[in-house]
């Protein structure tokens, strides 16, 4: 299992703030989860042309290359406004 | 503790004040507070609400602290965030650094202030007379952030 | 009245918070504490005078001041520089200035600053085990001011 | 007459706080008043090779080359190190 996060315009527009799936197989980074999310179609197919889109694993900044495993946190969300 | 989100609003002086009590090494306080602007983008904002991520926000102000720390001998460092619902001039951010000379505390306390604004999970959404929006991140605090770039 | 040069100790918070009171275009104060430090140049500091040229230090100010608010869009600046005796710990002086964003109101209050470090009419004279003398002026701070010469 | 002012380390020095005189004849600057001051001998000999010294005239920071004329007000002193 992996835990999935959304946050602010992502969640409101995607519906959710977050979801625990099964590691979709043949994922092994950011990149290729997000390709497995977009074959839901619907708002989904869009997630990975959002402008920009950030993500973390593990709560930590991630790249698309960034390795994702069973068991990670993964969060999705637009670029940070803080301060 | 040198971080803390928190719904409640805080308390410069004392907060300053505290970064140097009982520390007569530091001769220099450098300290920066972020309000809420009643606009943004040329319209009016009434209210806003900060959304974070919980956990990750924490350890993102932790990396931040203990890079500029790494970069700089400063000797004590305080950040607050305020998450939930604020209105225009609430405070929003304290970032408050404690050095011996100011070159140091200055250049501190505004990096950690540029990379809070690109790495800590922190978004806003503000209330405007044509609905409510979430705010646009500024190139101009991803030119800020680079500028340290090593 | 933006500067004040006075033997009473000020309140930071009540200072930065009357910056921006009523301005609720302002998202941004940047700020600086000077202290005492109980050492300087190696020896042990019990205690300090500060000395000024009254009348000059104030247009000083007045035109260190003037000249940061030609150079960055900020809205309120205030300085205070206390004289007299002083003890470590103690707070010397405060510099705080308000902008609609950071990146102006960290600059000019580094620049005000640094431009009081060298061509304010203050003097130090600091008690030390071996007794009492001058502080002689620190290098980097004549480089500090250069670095904003256009 | 002018008025002049000592400060800080060459107050002590000079045992003055200040004094007012008559425009020395031919004196036109800030070097020129020195050079006229140090003909007093003593401490004074020394004013103008005293490291780094610093002059304001009018309550303006001046330079060797600065005008005195009667009725300025002008001070000496070392370099600045307050903040």
């Amino acid at each position: 299992m992996i835990k999935i996060l959304y946050f602010a315009a992502l969640r409101e527009r995607l519906g959710t703030a977050g979801e625990s799936i099964e590691l979709p197989a043949g994922v092994a980074d950011v990149g290729g989860l997000l390709a497995a999310l977009a074959q839901r179609g619907g708002e989904w197919a869009g997630l990975a042309a959002v402008k920009n889109l950030k993500s973390a694993v593990n709560q930590e900044m991630a790249r698309q290359n960034t390795p994702v495993k069973d068991g990670d946190e993964v969060a999705f969300f637009p670029p940070v406004t803080g301060g | 503790m040198s971080i803390s989100v928190q719904e409640a609003d805080f308390d410069v002086g004392a907060e300053i004040a505290a970064l140097t009590a009982g520390d007569a090494r530091a001769g220099a306080v450098a300290s920066f507070v972020g309000l809420v602007r009643d606009v943004n983008d040329g319209d009016g904002v009434s209210e806003m609400t900060l959304e974070h991520y919980p956990g990750m926000t924490e350890k993102a102000l932790e990396a931040i602290v203990a890079e500029a720390r790494s970069r700089w001998d400063v000797y004590a460092v305080r950040v607050i965030h305020r998450v939930g619902r604020l209105l225009p001039q609430d405070r929003i951010v304290l970032v408050a650094v404690s050095g011996a000379h100011r070159g140091e505390a200055f250049a501190a306390c505004e990096f950690i202030m540029d990379y809070l604004k690109t790495r800590a999970p922190f978004w806003k959404r503000e209330v405007t007379p044509a609905g409510a929006r979430w705010v646009d991140a500024r190139e101009a605090d991803d030119g800020a952030a680079a500028r340290w770039e090593k």
